[in-house]
């Protein structure tokens, strides 16, 4: 039983310039327990899919069409009220730039405590028992709940994060590129520890991030964005093993595997598209190697083409297979 | 930096910064021409007569001399005699200072009491009509003539309705008659509240529309994000992070203000002949008073780098990151 | 709302008390403060309102003719021409207020403080004085070095301080390095007078309360037909920074009277109120333009009376003053009867603009000047602007100012200025009016003599001794009055005569000769006298005596009655 | 010019800073208006001129469509003559203020060490002071009441807010790749602050204008008003200061409330503009 279910999901923001198509018709669904990975450039509209799920877009962001199942109910039509018990309590979102998410002038050990008692009727003595208890899970020393933020290193903080972040039990986790300010090595711990809490406590999972070689690591299956799109979608080995669409053999091969064997870092030439004026038909058609005619005239169809792989391009068909 | 250290340091700052005013104020004043006889124009007072003033003053000594005299009497307070008052200016401006600071501080304060919430309610609710309203209100005030408004206040709520008293600080029948402590500090007060709200009506956009532009830059910050995800209600989200973190640059900011709504302060005295420093320094540069031009106008200064280190203490106060 | 109400009450209760306990109180506004009470001291109008309540002098001068009476002496002075002294007598069983007679001894020692210090405020109505003796408690001699006209007028009416208060704090300031400055500096808190109010209490920056003298010496005398008060318990001044409050208060009634004249424009305002009284009196006052007569072309009297012709005092007097005032022929002003010589001559009086212009341009070119482009006044009555004014030594007139008080201090005046300077620029001569603080005029004038014109003004004592002062030639000297440089051996003898002599009918012959002199010769061209606007409560009392200045004099404070409640 | 416009189509949005401009066009056109008035009758002269028939302040008529002042001037004229004068002085003494906090601040940005430290005490201790008794201070230490020394003290006095700004504006692209790139290839520091810095500073500086304008008209104003004013120039605050010496102010309205609602309106539009300019030169507070 799928857990959350984005259907066709369109949404833009205003701009003094025009409109940016941010999200262009994604659909993909995540399954109880399982963990979905969401690949893409910065500004394909990752991190617009994960505004759109917990509803936290900006004043400009405009929802153009679609639905977001979340355990069977449309969120997009949840009055704010609704919406905002669901935060933090049934779906809860780490995001980027960790260093700035906490406020400077409160203790963290007091946003948590926050977090717990907006949801929940929770004494003072039994909330901080629980963030005791986050801090310990999450491998932090709980005698620095009474620290700011500014006492803490970057990984601290993103642990402390990750503790908020879990402190009401929350059924569906997003994880937006919650590791990109963080050297390499507390980037590795942290991803540890959120492998580590998913399956101590089930959580669904939704991972962003812009580096392939984390998500194939973290998650069960992966979605490739492209310029507000979903371009490919497949199981993580199925992925690893036969890319299809241009765009997730460009993108493989311009990372380093960390499992496979050296390769060599080729970069996808070109640039990312600028979304007030996309290009028409298959919009990564300038940058692809394989372009053909009908890739500048005609959208790509975005379709199953195996079992759990799905794809949107012109120049893959099934008799390629 | 421990806190102490800290308020030593500005203390520091502070003593050079008068020491430079101090030094300008002299030259400014004794390269003009012009002296306390300037303004003794008395066919009854011989030429004599005005060349002991002069010498009275010390006027006749070399500018160097007259330069350490100067320092001498500032350092030690009594700031030497007034030209035109038959006092020191010590004595003239420790009556004076007390009224500045009751109209200036209580002021400053309402002006932020009601400044700080409106700014933050309307960043919070921008682009409503709330906020187009608040903006052009309190941007008229803040640009508006304040002599003329002054006096418009004055024709209205105490010529034509009759409510407050024309000007001044206190009702002399009221003091001379011995009514006891009560009534006086009543009597006082009905003084004030016409140029107090005058005053407050002048400044609280400024409080205001510094809170509004610190509170939307802090509406971008993420973890006004974080606040939302984690599913506070709006109210908190608003008051506790948004508003909360938004005060600290409005604190920073709150000390050039000071000196700008002294600006204001000298004129609000001046048209409700409210008996404080302002009025004394209008005055006393009319009179051609210069002991007591330049004390008034150091005092001022004083009371403004005062109220500046009082607010990064404050500062200090509110944003747990820094400790000095 | 609910914590208003208390508040409203309890204000309304103190005006319930305050009112009965004033209704015999004469509440006067005042625009500044005294600044001193000490009488050495005091040379601002705001101090002698209240400390001329405490002092008297030995004569006084009658309220409507101006003659002079007897006031703390008894009879006339018995002057001695042969030896120059003179004999006064006191009136006896006067008392200080806190019950110590007033003798002789109080003016033997008031005249040697005087004389000792040289107070500067004095000094100048004394210095012709040798000594004064007591003959007695109640009789003095005065011994003079010269006779003086001013004796009787200056002199003798010098206030007398007591002796008993004075004596210790002068000794004092004996014995410091600077005595006189001392005796300045001192402090007066509790003045001890015998006049008609004393001292109450002075809050500073908002009132000064003065108490009746139960025991004031002339209470009762009758004094031109009426008997002297005061009839007022208490006087209140209270202290209002600008006319604009000071007319809302008087509206108000929160004052009876404002002490200080008012502009013509609050006056048609005011008329229409039944409850206000405005009253006209001519000032004795003088505004003038003065020349630099050192510099060219200042030192030609054409120069000078072209430029006479061309200012049009009644223009100013119509339009600037509003009509409150009278354009001035001469230095000595239309009011002051006795002194005034209505015989000068009238530069320009009645002139329009275009004969004026014709007038000047006759006398400059009579005088030998000349222009590049000469005025000319065409039939249509357009006036061609003059250019490039030429002095008879053919250089060109070089352009100059004239400092104007500046708006703080005389709006009226910097307007003037602005206005002289468009009329005398028609005849081209390059001028420009430049206003200056008042300061700086004067210490450009008096003390550095750096100016080409200026226009100022002086309040007058009747005593036309002020001529002596402002064009003798040996007051030019630094600081001194004479600050045009203007100097005349015929004028300084005609004026060191007038000084001396005590006959008024021949002194009054050498006066209006030395009016002659500076108005033909013109160092000062007299432009006008304001009239004092003042205004009153008609409600509250009655008995106002009008004089010259207005109606702030000691004797309407003695003749001022209360109006019961239901009389008007 | 792309940018401009672009710009000024933002500015258009802005609904406050189009009320700003639409007020101060309106004044603009009293300016241009003011000099017609004296060639149809010497009597609209605002400073001499005066009306034959009237000897005293009178409340609007056909001849005068405001009234006229104590003497009989015609209060319209004066006012259109006073507009001039208060764009004349906002204008010449914000542009004097800005030209050297404009100065002070790249000096101090770009050269930074003890330049910096000592322009930036001076800005300091000058910024911490009330100018406006500091400017009465200076002017009645000078004395002489010309509107054009009133003008210098204003602008020597106003620059230090312009100054900071473009310090640290100059800072921040003092580190920028292309001045890096200007200083490897060679340019000096006059051709880099002239063609690098300065273009890039200078809308930030006309920004700070508009609120000088502000400030300027407003100094201006009070300080003729409290009579230290050149009484030779018919600028609004003088018109208030005849009104308040000759004892209208109380009666007559059509005198007292032109001025000021005058000062009061042009000082709001330039405040509204300069505001409206602050959110598109800083796009932090331009809406996203």
């Amino acid at each position: 039983m799928s857990l959350l279910e984005v259907k066709n999901l369109r949404m833009c923001y205003q701009t003094s310039q025009g409109l940016i198509k941010a999200v262009d018709g994604v659909s993909f669904e995540v399954k109880k327990g399982e963990a979905l990975g969401l690949v893409g450039e910065s500004g394909c509209g990752k991190s617009t899919i994960a505004l759109s799920i917990m509803r936290l877009l900006p004043p400009n962001g405009r929802l153009l069409g679609g639905e977001i199942l979340f355990a069977d109910e449309d969120l997009l039509t949840k009055d704010e009220e609704e919406m905002r018990k669901m935060r933090g309590r049934r779906i809860s979102l780490i995001f980027q730039a960790a260093l700035n998410a906490l406020n400077p002038v409160h203790r963290v050990g007091d946003q948590i405590i926050e977090a717990i008692q907006a949801h929940e009727r929770m004494g003072k003595e039994e909330a901080l028992r629980r963030v005791e208890e986050l801090y310990r899970l999450v491998g932090l020393d709980p005698g620095m709940m009474g620290s700011f933020p500014h006492q803490y290193s970057g990984g601290m903080k993103q642990r402390a994060i990750i503790a908020l972040a879990l402190s009401c039990n929350p059924e569906l986790l997003i994880a937006d590129e919650p590791t990109t300010a963080l050297d390499v090595i507390i980037q590795d711990q942290i991803i540890k520890e959120i492998l580590k809490l998913q399956k101590e406590f089930n959580l669904t999972l939704i991972y962003i991030s812009h580096d392939i070689s984390l998500i194939a690591e973290t998650c069960s299956s992966i979605g490739i964005m492209y310029a507000g799109k979903l371009v490919e979608y497949a199981p993580t080995i199925a992925l690893f093993q036969s890319p299809l669409h241009p765009y997730t053999q460009g993108l493989l091969s311009s990372y380093p595997s960390i499992k496979g064997p050296k390769r060599r870092i080729s970069p996808i030439p070109g640039e990312v598209p600028n979304l007030l004026h996309p290009p028409s038909g298959c919009r990564f058609h300038p940058r692809c190697p394989r372009a053909k005619e009908i890739c500048g005239k005609e959208e790509p169809k975005y379709r199953r083409i195996k079992e759990d792989h799905y794809i949107a391009c012109h120049c893959v068909n099934n008799s390629a297979l | 930096m421990n806190l102490g250290r800290f308020i030593l340091n500005r203390l520091g700052q502070i003593v050079i910064t008068l020491f430079i005013i101090t030094t300008f104020l002299f030259l400014l004043f004794r390269m003009m021409p012009g002296d306390p006889t300037s303004m003794i124009l008395d066919p009854k007072m011989p030429p004599e007569a005005k060349e002991l003033i002069r010498k009275e003053f010390g006027l006749d000594k070399p500018l160097m001399v007259q330069y350490l005299y100067y320092l001498k009497n500032t350092l030690t307070g009594n700031f030497g005699k007034s030209f035109y008052y038959p006092e020191t200016v010590l004595e003239i401006v420790k009556r004076k200072l007390p009224p500045t600071i009751l109209l200036f501080t209580t002021a400053v304060i309402l002006s932020y009491l009601i400044g700080l919430p409106l700014g933050k309610t309307i960043a919070w609710r921008r682009g409503s009509r709330l906020e187009m309203g608040a903006t052009v209100f309190g941007l008229f005030f803040y640009t508006v003539f304040i002599p003329w408004f002054g006096l418009i206040a004055i024709w209205v709520f105490s010529y034509r309705l009759g409510w407050f008293p024309i000007g001044g600080m206190l009702t002399p029948e009221v003091w001379a008659a011995d009514v006891g402590l009560f009534p006086k500090i009543w009597d006082v007060l009905y003084h004030l509240i016409l140029p107090l709200s005058v005053l407050t009506l002048l400044f609280f956009a400024g409080s205001m529309l510094l809170m509004r532009n610190s509170m939307l830059e802090t509406l971008r910050e993420d973890y006004i994000l974080t606040a939302r995800a984690k599913g506070l209600p709006e109210r908190v989200i608003k008051n506790r992070h948004a508003a909360r973190n938004a005060m600290l640059p409005v604190v920073t900011a709150l000390t050039l203000s000071l000196a700008f709504s002294l600006n204001g302060g000298v004129l609000t005295e001046t048209i409700f002949s409210w008996p404080g420093l302002g009025k004394a320094l209008v005055e006393a540069v009319l009179n051609h008073d210069y002991p007591l031009a330049q004390a008034a106008f150091l005092l001022l200064a004083i009371l403004v780098l005062f109220a500046n280190l009082l607010a990064d203490i404050l500062y200090a106060y509110l944003d747990p990151r820094i400790k000095y | 709302m609910k914590k208003i109400i208390p508040l409203l009450a309890a204000f309304f209760l103190i005006s319930g008390i305050i009112d009965p306990l004033f209704a015999s109180t004469l509440k006067i506004g005042m625009q500044d403060e005294p600044k001193t009470l000490n009488p050495f001291k005091a040379s601002d109008v705001w101090s002698w309102n209240v400390i001329g309540f405490f002092y008297e002098g030995l004569y006084t001068r009658n309220p409507v003719t101006f003659e002079i009476i007897p006031w703390l002496a008894e009879g006339d002075p018995e002057f001695d021409k042969k030896t120059n002294t003179c004999v006064i007598r006191l009136k006896k069983e006067i008392r200080w207020e806190d019950g110590v007679p007033f003798t002789a001894q109080d003016v033997v020692f008031t005249a040697q403080v005087f004389l000792d210090f040289k107070v500067p405020r004095y000094i100048s109505d004394w210095d012709f004085i040798e000594k004064v003796e007591a003959l007695d408690d109640y009789a003095l001699k005065f011994y003079l070095k010269e006779p003086y006209a001013i004796f009787f007028t200056g002199t003798l009416m010098s206030l007398i301080v007591p002796k008993h208060i004075w004596e210790p704090i002068v000794e004092e300031a004996k014995e410091t390095k600077s005595p006189l400055t001392t005796l300045l500096e001192y402090e007066v808190t509790k003045p001890i007078g015998l006049g008609s109010f004393r001292f109450s209490r002075w809050h500073r920056g908002a009132y000064v309360k003065l108490v009746k003298n139960p025991g004031y010496f002339a209470s009762g005398r009758k004094v031109k037909g009426k008997i002297v008060g005061p009839y007022i318990d208490e006087i209140l001044f209270k202290i209002y920074g600008t006319t604009d409050t000071a007319i809302l208060a008087l509206k108000r009634g929160e004052i009876d009277y404002i002490w200080w004249p008012i502009q013509p424009g609050f006056v048609k305002d005011l008329e229409g109120n039944p409850k206000i009284g405005v009253t006209n009196n001519p000032e004795n006052g003088l505004k003038y333009l003065a020349f630099n007569l050192r510099r060219t072309p200042f030192s030609d009297i054409n120069f000078r009376r072209a430029v006479a012709y061309l200012i049009d005092k009644d223009f100013l007097v119509r339009r600037i003053l509003q009509n409150y005032g009278e354009r001035m022929d001469n230095v000595v002003p239309p009011g002051n009867g006795f002194w005034f010589n209505s015989n000068t001559p009238k530069y320009g009086k009645g002139m329009s603009r275009q004969e004026r212009v014709k007038k000047a341009v006759e006398i400059l070119e009579r005088g030998g000047y000349s222009w590049k482009r000469r005025p000319k006044v065409l039939e249509n009555g357009r006036i061609v602007k003059g250019e490039g004014l030429t002095m008879p030594d053919g250089t060109l007139v070089k352009p100059f100012t004239i400092l104007t008080p500046p708006a703080d201090y005389d709006p009226l005046r910097a307007i003037a200025g602005l206005l002289i300077q468009e009329w005398l620029r028609e005849v081209g001569i390059p001028v420009t009016s430049a206003p200056t603080s008042f300061g700086d005029i004067v210490n450009k004038v008096n003390t550095e003599w750096d100016f080409d014109t200026y226009l100022l003004g002086w309040r007058l004592s009747l005593d036309p001794d002020y001529m002596r002062t402002f064009f003798h030639s040996k007051e030019i000297v630094r600081d001194g009055y004479n600050s045009m440089g203007y100097s005349n051996p015929a004028f300084d003898r005609l004026a060191d005569r007038s000084a001396k002599e005590l006959d008024e009918e021949k002194r009054r012959k050498s006066i209006f000769e030395m009016q002659e002199y500076i108005i033909k010769e013109a160092p000062y061209i007299p432009l006008y006298t304001s009239t004092s606007i003042e205004a009153y409560r008609k409600d509250r009392f009655t008995g106002w005596v009008n004089q010259l200045d207005g109606i702030g004099n000691g004797w309407s404070f003695l003749f001022l009655k209360p109006i019961k409640e239901g009389q008007e | 010019m792309g940018r401009f416009k672009e710009n000024f189509n933002l500015f258009r949005k802005n609904r406050l800073g189009m009320t700003g401009l639409f007020i101060l066009l309106f004044f603009l056109l009293l300016v241009i208006l003011g000099p017609i008035l004296p060639r149809i009758d010497e009597m609209y002269r605002p400073m001499t001129g005066v009306d034959k028939e009237i000897l005293w302040s009178t409340p609007p008529s056909r001849a005068h469509l405001l009234g006229t002042d104590f003497m009989g001037r015609d209060i319209l004229s004066q006012l259109a003559h006073g507009a001039r004068i208060a764009f004349m002085v906002g204008i010449s003494a914000a542009l004097a203020s800005v030209l050297i906090g404009t100065l002070v601040g790249l000096v101090a940005g770009y050269f930074g060490r003890l330049t910096d430290t000592l322009l930036m005490r001076l800005t300091d201790i000058l910024l911490t002071l009330p100018s406006l008794p500091l400017i009465i201070i200076i002017a009645a230490a000078l004395g002489k009441q010309s509107l054009w020394i009133i003008v210098g003290i204003i602008g020597l006095i106003g620059w230090p807010s312009t100054a900071r700004v473009i310090r640290a504006q100059t800072l921040s692209l003092k580190e920028r790749p292309f001045i890096e790139a200007a200083r490897v290839s060679g340019a000096s520091n006059f051709r880099i602050i002239t063609r690098h810095i300065a273009p890039n500073i200078l809308p930030l500086s006309f920004l700070y204008m508009t609120f000088g304008v502000t400030g300027a008209i407003l100094a201006e104003a009070g300080l003729s008003f409290l009579g230290l004013g050149d009484p030779s120039v018919v600028s609004w605050g003088m018109m208030l200061q005849w009104c308040f010496t000759t004892g209208h102010t109380f009666r007559a309205p059509y005198w007292v409330l032109p001025p000021g609602l005058s000062i009061s309106l042009v000082t709001f539009a330039f405040y509204l503009i300069g505001r409206a300019l602050d959110e598109i030169i800083n796009p932090r507070l331009r809406e996203r």
